[in-house]
């Protein structure tokens, strides 16, 4: 087949035109201008972004409103076994469901966020804030429960539609409880009347019999 | 006569030559002889400019210090001994007749240039020497001996080429 | 792209954008005002001395500013003579200096702000910024850069030869700056009147390839002599297309003294093209070999070999820094400019306007107008083309650069004796053509370039 | 024309004399590779000997996963080939479901497809970038393919939360469902691209120092490519007609028709011309998924990831990741912990043939040939 005209230096002149079109159009439109001067402007982060835990406490009392109850089932799962939890125990040594001390050490911690998807109580929650940069390990990156803790609204904040599910099957689980224990106390009201009741029919059965056995 | 700069010029450039020269002979270090050459070379070209001969000055400039002083340098890398010691003569029992050669042939260059008639004549006017002038001289008298040179010169290439190729893997 | 706006995130007591970047127009004013307020307290103070001299030099270079250099050097002189009344001789050397001075420092100028549009420009063709956080749109980033160059120590690698290590930036430093002296800035504003200024400019290129050996030897690093070898193999195999593409242009206009090149690409046909030497085919063909190998002489982009390898043979600057490398990165800079500079002299119609009623802008403007273009064309070539190997590198100055400059030789005689007419420039617009398709093929079968169609699978 | 590799190992007579010279090309090598030395011997400029020198990114991970849960290992997946991080989490879901049977919904199928071939784009063009690094084209490519790269890292972070470690596939489906508006932003993503493509076409394609410095270099026949066990671009490249995607048909990749380009040649410039047509291949994909995808759960409720005990037995999944077959093989005996983890690492059995690439080829092609292997320490030293 014929060859085809090889003209040296087209291809370069072609690759030319492309940076060409680049530096020109990267001053106009931030298509062909990608990069922020990052502390002064800051990319939106997108709600789902995941960056390192923070428990939520309900209320506005970062001890009492806590909601996390020491289970440790998220210190076990933890890949890097970075959390740390001593629970809370009463002057009887009977273990209270609130811990007294909740460790992260954020040095390991991988953002993996597999401690949210084990949590049985939706108390440790992902947080997007990344700017954790300190001049040493152990002091300031290793972050203590109070560090951790993190009110409902601030949760409401970065991520709202995850928060609101969160609260709706928080509160449906309520719901269930409530009914469950008022069904319970139901269940017991019954059974002490049923009780009640045949105790009530033993006594006056003996004045029956009674009078049937004399 | 000629200003007071082009004589300070003059003696400013003739010591750089003629110490660069010494030093060429008298280092230690090979490479540094070699570019003292390539500094006396230099200098050579600044004496041509200051005796208004451009041409000459630059087309001197040009070949030996482009070419000649780099060739130098590739010549004596390559013959650099692996391990870079290099003997150096005893030079204790060589200062007398050195110094005497030196002397004689000193003398004998003296007594030639005495004699030499060109010395009697005043100085001529020095022609206007143009480039031009060289050009059309060039290529119009000694058209001959240019051509010849041209084929001497690719025969030259052609040889190193060949001798480049064989080295490398006898094929 | 996802909206930028703050996002209530623990705000750090982050640095805002110092003052400059944040108001640039503010700073630049700012500076500008500075700087007019300094010259003319300068110039009150001077004028002291014989009163009305210095001003009137001053409003004489306004009124005329294609003449502006040489009137305010004529009344400098004038105003050094009758006020201080200084010897002539002294004289003499004080115009000398003035030159010097102004040369070095308008260089100086521009080699500041090229390193700076460097950035600036390649950080363009990749889509960011650039330095801005130095100064207004990062103007100050030069000045930082120097800086830091200075403050950084100067290490000399043990058992390095400490004269030889010294010496080499300033070989490669001092020929650049000497071939600035023979450029035809301006109508009638050579510094140095030079009847073989083509030889000189040759002349000292080649001096380079000794100053680069130097670095390779000096720094007592095997790799770096390995480095310093191949540049100077490549310098030297892409000076001859540089000759030919010049032995063209002097062969055309005659002469070998870069004022006459320009005068003979004065005067306009039909009155908008320029007689300049690259409007004609010969001329173009030759003005890219020069750009090209101009180019490779100065070690940019595509030929960058030496220091693009530096993760494996070292280039021969890898053993400097602090001073003496900001001495090599100068060299490499004016050196540029110097052969773009004789690029403009002798494709390029130096001083000249392209366009006749472009004319009241005056001619150093358009010199350097045209110098800083074809460096801004060397640094977008810089951000395109990606480096080539070194056999290539060589094979394609001696297969391709070197015929075509003698086609290119041998179509400016045929141009040249037809009269320069229709005929006379199709001729040799053939001989320049015909050449670069035959080589174009020969290169190209080196590296077959034909385009591969690519089969899919059928399943 | 480079010595083939069929007279195993090709090696020049005499190393020992003294014209030989040895150099040492890595570890902190300033292209993007991480940290992977090259141990070269050359004969002037042609290389006569290459030793890879790898292993200085080991971090034990098959061994760590032995000690970890089934479950607790999956954000480990994402650091192998830190450049394809859905794929692996896929390919790992898959050999835990071929373990255990468990079903995968619809919806999670076409999602995992959907971010599968997300990912090849990404990852070619990060390719594309890197290659004209090594060739010294000062990043302007590297930027271009970052720019488009960015825009679908911004769509995983919305989706998975992390824009490289995504920790999104669990056995049986997906972690969670799209947020609002992704879809829309996935379907400009997927239309623009090949906008950037053909940019790229015209700046590479044509491009002579490109051609001269990739045609002809480290080439590599279909019979070596073969006999090395190479998978993916590598092997496609050469010729041989081998993708998983056709070959095993995993997920629901027979619903959708594309193609696969092949070389001819084998060498640097095929390995480049075959991953861009790819990534065509990938939005004819794309576009389909995004049209097809259908509502439904995306995770299968009996399907529990913690505390899984799959049955004793064994199990190897694989699948096209972008570097090539990434396969995972497992072995559990009824404990939570797997009794061995195995992966099967593209990048390192495509490194195996890197001395037979470069032999006879010069220095300078030494890296735009490791270049055009497109290796990822994460993946080779696991």
């Amino acid at each position: 087949m014929k060859q085809p005209l090889i003209l040296p230096g087209l291809g370069i002149l072609k690759g030319m035109a492309v940076t060409a079109r680049n530096m020109i159009g990267s001053y106009y439109g931030r298509k062909r201008l990608h990069t922020i001067s990052y502390p002064e402007e800051r990319l939106a982060l997108p709600e789902n972004s995941r960056n390192f835990p923070f428990l939520v406490y309900d209320g506005d009392d970062p001890e009492g409103g806590l909601r996390c109850t020491a289970c440790r089932m998220c210190e076990k799962e933890c890949p890097p076994q970075v959390i740390y939890i001593k629970p809370e125990r009463d002057e009887n040594g009977k273990l209270t469901k609130h811990p007294t001390v909740f460790d992260i050490d954020l040095n390991a911690c991988m953002s993996c966020q597999i401690c949210v998807e084990v949590c049985p109580f939706e108390s440790i929650k992902m947080d997007s804030a990344f700017e954790y940069a300190a001049y040493e390990h152990f002091e300031s990156l290793v972050l203590h429960k109070s560090d951790l803790a993190k009110s409902n609204t601030y949760y409401h904040g970065i991520k709202p539609t995850e928060a609101t599910a969160v609260d709706a099957n928080l509160e449906a689980e309520r719901q269930r409880k409530a009914e469950a224990a008022a069904k319970k106390e139901a269940a017991l009201k019954a059974k002490q009347a049923a009780a009640a009741a045949n105790a009530a029919a033993k006594e006056t059965p003996p004045t029956s019999d009674t009078d049937a056995s004399d | 006569m000629n200003s007071l700069f082009e004589i300070i010029a003059f003696l400013l450039i003739g010591s750089l030559t003629l110490g660069a020269a010494v030093a060429a002979v008298g280092l230690r270090d090979t490479v540094h002889c070699g570019l003292s050459l390539a500094v006396v070379f230099v200098g050579v070209a600044g004496l041509y400019l200051l005796l208004d001969a451009e041409f000459i000055g630059f087309i001197q400039l040009l070949v030996y210090v482009g070419a000649v002083a780099v060739l130098v340098m590739f010549v004596i890398l390559i013959t650099r001994p692996e391990d870079g010691v290099i003997q150096q003569p005893d030079r204790r029992r060589q200062k007398l007749p050195g110094a005497l050669i030196a002397a004689g042939i000193f003398l004998v260059t003296y007594g030639a240039i005495m004699q030499s008639p060109s010395l009697r004549r005043d100085v001529p006017e020095p022609a206007a020497l143009s480039i031009r002038a060289v050009g059309e001289a060039l290529v119009s008298g000694h058209l001959l001996p240019l051509m010849a040179i041209g084929v001497l010169l690719t025969t030259a290439l052609i040889g190193a080429a060949l001798f480049a190729m064989e080295g490398e893997d006898g094929k | 792209m996802l909206p930028t706006e703050t996002h209530p995130q623990t705000q750090r007591n982050r640095p805002a954008l110092n003052f400059a970047a944040r108001r640039p127009w503010s700073t630049l004013a700012l500076l500008i005002a500075a700087v007019l307020v300094v010259g003319a307290g300068v110039l009150f103070l001077l004028n002291l001395k014989a009163p009305g001299l210095l001003t009137g030099a001053v409003v004489a270079a306004m009124g005329d500013p294609g003449q502006a250099p040489l009137i305010l050097k004529a009344g400098l002189l004038h105003y050094l003579e009758t006020a201080w009344s200084c010897a002539p001789w002294m004289l003499e050397l004080t115009s000398i200096f003035i030159v010097i001075g102004t040369l070095l420092s308008v260089f100086g100028v521009i080699f500041a702000l090229t390193s700076l549009v460097e950035r600036k420009m390649l950080a363009r063709i990749q889509n960011r910024f650039g330095p801005n956080r130095a100064g207004p749109w990062g103007l100050f980033q030069p000045l930082a850069d120097a800086i830091k160059m200075l403050t950084k120590e100067d290490i000399v690698p043990t058992g390095a030869d400490k004269v030889l290590h010294l010496l080499a930036p300033i070989t490669m430093l001092v020929p650049a700056l000497l071939v600035l002296a023979i450029l035809p800035y301006g109508p009638g504003m050579v510094p140095v009147e030079l009847g073989v200024g083509i030889l000189f400019f040759f002349a000292l290129g080649a001096t380079t390839e000794v100053g680069v050996f130097m670095a390779g030897w000096g720094s007592n690093n095997k790799y770096s002599l390995l480095g310093a070898m191949r540049s100077i193999a490549q310098m030297i195999s892409y000076e001859i297309p540089l000759f030919l593409a010049a032995l063209a242009v002097v062969m055309l206009s005659g002469s070998l003294s870069p004022d006459a090149i320009v005068s003979a690409q004065d005067g306009y046909v039909f009155s908008f093209v320029p007689h300049w030497f690259v409007f004609t085919p010969w001329g173009f063909a030759g003005f890219l070999l020069f750009f090209t190998a101009a180019l490779a002489e100065s070690n940019r982009s595509p030929f960058d070999l030496p220091e693009g390898e530096s993760e494996l043979v070292a280039g021969h600057m890898t053993e400097y820094s602090g001073f003496k490398y900001a001495v090599f990165f100068m060299a490499e800079y004016i050196g540029l400019f110097a052969i773009c500079g004789f690029a403009v002299t002798l494709f390029l119609g130096g001083w000249h306007a392209p366009l006749p009623w472009l004319e009241w802008i005056p001619g150093y403007l358009w010199f350097f107008i045209k110098l800083y273009a074809l460096v801004l064309l060397a640094i977008w070539v810089r951000g395109t083309v990606p480096r080539m190997r070194g056999d290539h590198l060589m094979g394609f100055a001696w297969k391709f650069m070197i015929p075509m400059g003698f086609a290119v030789i041998l179509a400016a005689a045929v141009w040249h004796y037809a009269g320069g007419g229709v005929p006379g420039w199709l001729a040799s617009a053939v001989i320049v053509l015909m050449p670069y398709l035959a080589l174009g093929r020969v290169v190209a079968i080196q590296y077959p370039a034909s385009r591969r169609v690519y089969r899919f699978s059928e399943s | 024309m480079n010595p083939s590799a069929t007279d195993w190992p090709k090696r020049s007579a005499d190393l020992s004399d003294d014209g030989i010279l040895e150099i040492s090309m890595g570890p902190q090598h300033p292209s993007t590779h991480g940290v992977f030395r090259m141990n070269v011997k050359l004969d002037g400029e042609t290389v006569v000997w290459l030793k890879p020198v790898f292993g200085y990114l080991h971090r034990n991970h098959e061994q760590l996963a032995e000690k970890m849960s089934y479950f607790g290992s999956m954000p480990y997946t994402d650091r192998l080939d830190y450049f394809s991080s859905l794929s692996n989490n896929w390919a790992y879901a898959l050999s835990v479901e071929k373990l255990t049977g468990i079903e995968v919904p619809e919806r999670a199928e076409y999602l995992r497809v959907l971010l599968a071939e997300l990912t090849r784009l990404q990852n070619h063009s990060a390719f594309l970038g890197f290659l004209l690094g090594d060739m010294g084209a000062w990043g302007s490519v590297l930027m271009y393919a970052f720019r488009e790269r960015d825009l679908i890292l911004d769509l995983f972070e919305s989706l998975t939360g992390s824009r490289m470690m995504c920790n999104y596939m669990r056995f049986g489906g997906c972690r969670c469902d799209l947020p609002a508006g992704w879809l829309a932003q996935a379907r400009k993503v997927v239309d623009d691209y090949p906008a950037f493509l053909d940019e790229m076409e015209q700046l590479l394609v044509g491009n002579e120092i490109l051609v001269a410095r990739t045609q002809g270099v480290g080439v590599l026949s279909g019979a070596d490519a073969i006999n090395g066990g190479l998978t993916g671009p590598m092997l496609r490249a050469s010729g041989v007609d081998y993708d998983i995607r056709k070959v095993d048909r995993y997920g629901i990749y027979d619903r959708f028709d594309f193609q696969v380009p092949l070389g001819a040649h084998g060498d640097t410039y095929d390995r480049l011309m075959v991953r861009l047509l790819e990534m065509r291949e990938s939005l004819k994909i794309l576009d389909a998924v995004l049209r097809e995808i259908p509502e439904g759960p995306i995770l299968d409720p009996k399907s529990k990831s913690r505390g899984l005990r799959p049955p004793v037995g064994e199990a190897y999944a694989r699948l096209e990741a972008p570097k090539g077959e990434l396969g995972f093989y497992l072995i559990s005996d009824k404990s939570p912990e797997p009794y061995r983890y195995r992966v099967r690492p593209p990048s390192l059995i495509n490194l195996t043939l890197l001395e037979d690439m470069c032999l006879g080829s010069k220095i300078a092609d030494v890296m735009v040939i490791l270049g055009s292997v497109d290796i990822v320490l994460g993946e080779v030293d696991r």
